[in-house]
């Protein structure tokens, strides 16, 4: 090698030229002090999930039902569902227990994909570090749920999406169920015509029962999916 | 003045001893180390300033650190404390130093001659007057000692070397 | 160079053979990855590669869960490149069932394996950099270009390096707007950050007296050894996966494939230089024509692919990544196993180090660019 | 009372039977070697205690000549140790006892 | 204008010997202490800062903040490290030599600070003013060897053993440039005297003759460093003191990616941190002779003296701290063979080719001489250079690899 090192002079070059740029150039010095300055997450980031409630109540406005889908799919199995019973014990569609042990979670977001009901969505938060290792790790249901205003606060466009979503699906059922009363109607509406020709030839008492019995059975159909829009599943 | 000969000497003798005495050899080259800096520091009382410089250069920094390869070379490398210390002929030889002390001493205490003052309080030698007598009455005698130092390296590095050749 | 693999028991001067383990938390070492080297003073005589320090039963494990769930751990073999672990796992798993994968999944799938290459190239030459000494500077270089496009993996995926991104049939979500353009911005970029490492590092006499003729592997000891990847290249054999298979719409894309002559360290570290610069103009093609769409193919409701076996293998940054599956007609695959590149190419390291120092022994380790997630799975 | 040159000369001779005792009675190679270089500087002590007492110091004969030896100490504690190479390597011991044998 | 500054300590000095005139013993001390203490002081407030500096550089260099955590700037980071350094456990191994471990950081210090005393900090103002002043900052610097061996050796580990024999066979290997470089120096200017060899480069017609601008460039021209054999002298002191003080390329003894922490394995608490002291202690003291022998010592244009010396001392330190922020590590025979078989038949050269600098300047006057050197001089050694690394047949020789790019 000559007396003058080239390659070494130039090696320094470069580093003079890092350590001078430091000091006015941004893309050189890239250090975000983290206590001071907190936002280091994008609104995409996933780390453990949160359930999603609408309205003020947590419980009514849950929209989880307890179906269990995301506690099969999860790899390391670390959802634990219990269903939930009224007072006569009769299961109704929502979790007692929804636990989620956040050791074990390795936040892969396969729950949030195999929800029916859009009720489990990934949250941002990453400080989760506390005291005790086994109960603290271990987020139970009032922990996990968290209002839909939080979670549009957190992933605005993914939020936004989501609620488009389900006013898709409530509009859908809507239609459907129009549809079906139209039907119903119409289906009445024939069975009247015919009933009332038939009638005027035959006796006109066993095609009144027939007719009224017909009308009360369609009416309790419509009235039916009127209670819980939720529960209609494609 | 007279303090610090008598602390040269004190340290110098001691150094001297130890490494004589000690029975670990790494320690008895180290006190010799010490016995090279109390020399120099008599060297420099005595005004020979370039002397003392040469003396912590040649001897303290390269002969010293050579002994010490040398002992890290040939014994295992904790040393083994069991061996045997003094050789066989050891009562002789004290016996023979003892008398050449005794021959060496006993006329200089009886003479202690006074008068041996020194003209050098005046005159303090600087390193170039040393070089300039180097170099015009005794240049041929600087020849043959960089002769001689070059002789001794390559001796050394074929005595060292050839040995493992076997 | 001494001959090769000469054993000793007693070196010349007496002194017996110093037996030293290195690792398992060495700084040097990637990982948790132990050597026990036998020396002859600095020489290196023998040496025993010891892993297994991180293996977490991934293949076994995989057998108890559905396919879709085996996704994320695919991740976690090598966690340096999560996307092309993904991508190698979705190809084979595709081969079982018929799934058509739209255009757009396709170019997606194309920048996200291209810009996992420039991750895991960069970091590597900083950790080889590291070896030799250099305390970290062209490391932390590397990691700064490294963040840009973790970031953009991060809204792409939702995770910096844990990104289960692809699906059986395309990719998981589409791209936010404003990703494309981001992204160009810093595949733009990259090209002044290369030109500057290599100035950096490229003629730096140390570098070049420190690596070059250093575990130098032949072209028939690379292919005997089956080194797959930027390793084999180095030695001179012309054999990339991306022009072999032609897999995904790699044959789109007019790219070339450096090969080295050498195979020593300084080649294995130019041919990735040179790899990165490629990888940018594929990148550059991608961008310019991805085309609108769907980005998921039709995927069966439940993946129940009927019973065969298949090997799908993808050219990951470090060599051959396969995956070889065997369906049973459950939802469960029957046999998963992965053929992990730096596993394969950790085999040669013996070979390559006997004969030379310690030092040298600590850099042909890290120009064979091994991650232990993957080694040991 | 002021240094004189006997103090010298006796403080060398001390050091000079120190490393004469050392170089008989001791087993160890390189300890013989060590007490061979304490003689030596005992004698350069000598050398320039006579010089600075001397008559006339101005021709500065006495650090010339200790010069030389320590030139010439240097070259022998090289080829001593050396040559202590060589016997360790051949005789496989240290000890100087053992170091008997003149056939080869 | 110029040395004003050496000139008010050199009163503050004498004013205050001054006052103990009535008992003359305590008189001799206070002079000692003057001699000694400022100076010890000094150094080790520089050891503070240089840490400091060596920590923001560094991180500075690699894109990021440094310590900014401990006072504004960080700037007490220094005595929070002694702080913490001094609360550690001071672990001694039960097998190791206890007198030698503990004697190793005290025999490394001894000669640090010694070192440091033959420094011609301004006119006048030398701590140890002694005629072969250059010549003793050589054999003390000696010292360090031993004192590494004495850590190696004392803390009974296999590591800190080979770490201890690398570093002591680096330092021998590399004493023998380093002196050699300053040979072709002390020839020119003809003394060992340190302020002789400041004087030398100050060309002193120039000073005497009254008008500005001479007076200014006449402190600066005259430079070993601007003469042909003056930088290439330069550059091999340099690199050999790198090597000297364990420095970045060469720092072998504590090469972490091989053998632990070298000789410094077994050592923990403040034998720990007067190790770390020592080191940086000495390599400011080499980069002041550099900057004595090759960079006109305290003369600078305005303010001449004190400031000077200091400002070209850190700045060469910095080149140090920048050197160790770029360059990775030279492997242990390559690193002796880089010493003897090529700086040491450089260095020689370079005597010979100062020699006959020295004679074309009685010859044709020095600006001929000059231009001639830079010419004819530095072309020899350039060609030794290239002669002699293909004689070692380095790869840095063997041009540029092309890598064919294939379909």
């Amino acid at each position: 090698m000559s007396l003058i090192a080239k390659g070494i002079l130039q090696g320094m070059a470069v580093t003079a030229k890092n350590f001078i740029q430091s000091y006015y150039k941004k893309e050189r010095l890239p250090t975000v002090e983290y206590p001071e300055e907190k936002s280091t997450v994008n609104q995409f980031t996933r780390n453990i999930p949160f359930l999603v409630y609408d309205g003020e109540d947590e419980i009514e406005g849950m929209r989880c039902t307890a179906c269990k889908l995301c506690e099969k799919a999860c790899p390391p199995q670390c959802i634990y569902i219990i269903k939930d019973t009224d007072e006569n014990d009769k299961p109704i569609k929502r979790p007692k227990v929804f636990d989620i042990d956040s050791s074990v979670c390795m936040s892969c977001q396969l729950c949030v994909e195999v929800c029916p009901f859009e009720s489990i969505r990934m949250d941002s938060e990453f400080e989760l570090s506390n005291e005790n290792r086994f109960e603290g790790l271990l987020i139970n249901r009032d922990e996990l749920l968290k209002s839909n205003e939080y979670y549009h606060e957190i992933h605005p466009i993914e939020a936004q999406e989501t609620d488009d979503r389900i006013a898709a699906k409530i509009a859908e059922a809507e239609t459907k169920k129009k549809a079906r009363e139209e039907k119903a109607r119409l289906a009445a509406e024939a069975k009247q015509a015919a009933a009332a020709m038939k009638a005027a030839e035959e006796a006109a008492a066993e095609t009144e029962t027939s007719a009224t019995e017909q009308a009360q059975q369609s009416e309790a159909k419509a009235e039916a999916p009127e209670d819980n829009p939720e529960t209609k599943n494609t | 003045m007279t303090v610090a000969f008598y602390i040269m000497a004190a340290i110098a003798v001691l150094g001297a001893v130890m490494a004589i005495a000690l029975r670990n050899v790494v320690h008895a080259v180290f006190s010799v180390l010490l016995f090279f800096s109390a020399l120099a520091g008599l060297f420099i009382l005595l005004l020979a300033e370039f002397i003392a410089v040469v003396q912590v250069l040649v001897y303290i920094g390269s002969v010293g650190i050579l002994m010490l390869f040398a002992i890290m070379l040939t014994t295992k490398v904790t040393g083994d404390p069991t061996r045997k210390l003094l050789s066989r002929g050891w009562a002789w030889g004290g016996l023979v130093s003892g008398a050449l002390l005794l021959a060496f001493l006993v006329p200089l205490i009886t003479q202690s001659k006074s008068e041996s003052n020194s003209q050098l309080s005046n005159f303090n030698p600087s390193v170039k007057d040393l070089g300039l007598t180097l170099m015009d009455p005794y240049f041929a005698s600087v020849g043959v000692i960089a002769l001689l130092l070059t002789a001794g390296l390559i001796a050394a590095v074929v005595a060292a070397s050839s040995a493992s050749g076997e | 160079m001494p001959a090769r693999g000469y054993h000793l028991s007693k070196d010349e001067l007496g002194a017996d053979i110093l037996e030293v383990a290195m690792g398992p938390h060495h700084p040097s070492t990637h990982g948790v990855f132990r050597m026990d080297l036998k020396l002859d003073g600095e020489t290196v005589v023998d040496l025993k590669p010891i892993f297994g320090y991180l293996h977490r039963n991934h293949e076994k494990l995989a057998e108890d869960i559905p396919y879709l769930g085996c996704m994320p751990f695919t991740d976690r073999l090598d966690y340096l490149c999560g996307m092309t672990n993904n991508w190698a796992f979705a190809l084979s798993a595709e081969q079982l069932i018929e799934i058509e994968i739209p255009e757009r999944a396709q170019y997606i799938r194309v920048i996200c394996a291209e810009l996992t290459r420039l991750i895991n190239h960069c970091l590597l030459v900083g950790f080889f950099i590291n070896d030799l000494g250099a305390l970290g500077t062209p490391l932390l270089y590397a990691l700064r270009e490294r963040e840009k496009i973790l970031d953009l993996f991060e809204t792409l995926s939702g995770a910096r390096m844990m990104v289960n991104y692809m699906r059986f049939g395309g990719v998981r979500c589409d791209l936010p707007d404003g990703w494309l353009q981001e992204c160009e911005r810093i595949v733009g970029r990259f090209p002044a950050f290369l030109d500057e490492y290599e100035t950096l590092l490229k003629d730096n006499e140390i570098v070049i007296t420190r690596s070059q003729n250093v575990g130098v592997l032949t072209q028939e000891e690379a292919t005997n050894f089956s080194i797959t990847g930027p390793m084999l290249r180095a030695s001179g054999v012309n054999y990339d996966i991306r022009k072999v298979d032609k897999y995904g719409i790699y044959d789109r894309f007019d790219f070339k494939v450096p090969i080295g002559a050498h195979g020593d360290c300084y080649d294995r570290f130019m041919v990735r230089m040179l790899e990165m610069r490629e990888s940018i103009k594929i990148l550059k093609q991608a961008i310019a024509d991805i085309p609108e769409g769907p980005i998921m193919g039709n995927e069966p409701r439940v993946f129940k692919p009927d019973p065969q076996e298949t090997y799908g293998r993808i050219e990951s940054p470090k060599g051959e990544l396969g995956f070889y599956l065997i369906a049973d007609g459950t939802t469960n695959p029957y046999r998963y196993k992965v053929r992990p590149p730096s596993f394969v190419n950790l085999t040669a390291l013996r070979h390559m180090c006997i004969g030379h120092k310690v030092a040298d022994a600590v850099i042909i380790l890290g120009s064979i660019d091994i991650v232990l997630g993957e080694v040991d799975r | 009372m002021e240094i004189t040159l006997n103090h010298y000369l006796i403080l060398s001779a001390v050091l000079f039977t120190i490393g004469l005792i050392g170089a008989l009675t001791r087993r160890h190679i390189i300890i013989m070697l060590v007490c061979l270089e304490i003689m030596l500087n005992a004698a350069n002590l000598n050398l320039i205690a006579f010089w600075h007492f001397g008559p006339n110091p101005i021709l500065l004969h006495g650090p010339l000549f200790t010069l030389f030896t320590i030139a010439i100490a240097a070259t022998e504690a090289a080829l001593g140790l050396a040559l202590v190479l060589a016997i360790y390597r051949h005789f496989k011991t240290v000890d100087l006892e053992q170091v008997q044998d003149l056939k080869e | 204008m110029n040395n004003f500054i050496d000139y008010k300590l050199i009163e503050l000095g004498q004013w205050t010997v001054g006052l103990f005139n009535d008992y003359p013993v305590v008189q001799i001390l206070v002079h000692l202490l003057l001699a000694t203490l400022p100076l010890t002081l000094v150094f080790m407030g520089a050891f503070g800062f240089s840490t400091w500096l060596e920590r923001k550089g560094l991180a500075r260099i690699q894109n990021r903040l440094g310590p900014n955590r401990v006072g504004i700037f960080g700037l007490l980071q220094p005595l929070a490290d002694g702080i913490k350094m001094l609360l550690k456990e001071d672990i001694v191994p039960d097998r190791s030599d206890k007198l030698f471990h503990f004697l190793a950081p005290v025999m490394l210090m001894v000669p640090a600070f010694i070192a440091v005393g033959f420094l011609p900090l301004g006119d006048g103002l030398m701590a140890l003013p002694m005629d072969s002043a250059i010549l003793f900052f050589f054999a003390v610097g000696s010292l360090n060897t031993i004192a590494v061996f004495m850590a190696g050796w004392s803390s009974r580990n296999k590591y800190s053993l080979l770490g201890g024999m690398r570093a002591v066979a680096q330092m021998i290997s590399y004493e023998i440039p380093l002196v050699l470089s300053a040979v072709a120096v002390i020839m020119f200017s003809g003394s060992l005297n340190a302020q002789e060899i400041v004087a030398s480069q100050q060309i002193q017609s120039w000073l005497a003759s009254g008008n500005l601008v001479k007076e200014f460039f006449g402190q600066i021209l005259g430079w070993h460093i601007f003469k042909p054999w003056g930088f290439a002298g330069f550059i091999f002191f340099f690199v050999a003191a790198l090597a000297e003080a364990n420095r970045s390329p060469f720092d072998l003894p504590e090469a972490d990616s091989e053998i632990i922490a070298g000789h410094l394995t077994e050592y923990s608490g403040f034998k720990y941190a007067i190790f770390f002291m020592a080191e940086y202690i000495s390599a400011f003291a080499i980069a002041g002779i550099a900057t004595t022998l090759f960079l006109g010592g305290w003369s600078g244009p305005v303010i001449a003296g004190l400031p000077w010396f200091i400002i070209k001392m850190f700045s060469l330190f910095a080149v140090m701290i920048w050197i160790r922020g770029t360059l990775p590590r030279l492997r242990v025979d390559q690193l002796m063979g880089y010493a003897w078989k090529f700086l040491l038949p450089l260095a020689i050269l370079n005597i010979f080719v100062a020699g006959f600098y020295y004679f074309a300047e009685q010859q044709f006057g020095s600006l001929a001489a000059f231009i001639g050197g830079w010419v004819i001089g530095f072309g020899i050694l350039q060609t030794a250079a290239k002669g002699l690394s293909r004689l070692n047949k380095s790869p840095t020789l063997d041009g540029k690899r092309v890598y064919q790019l294939v379909e």
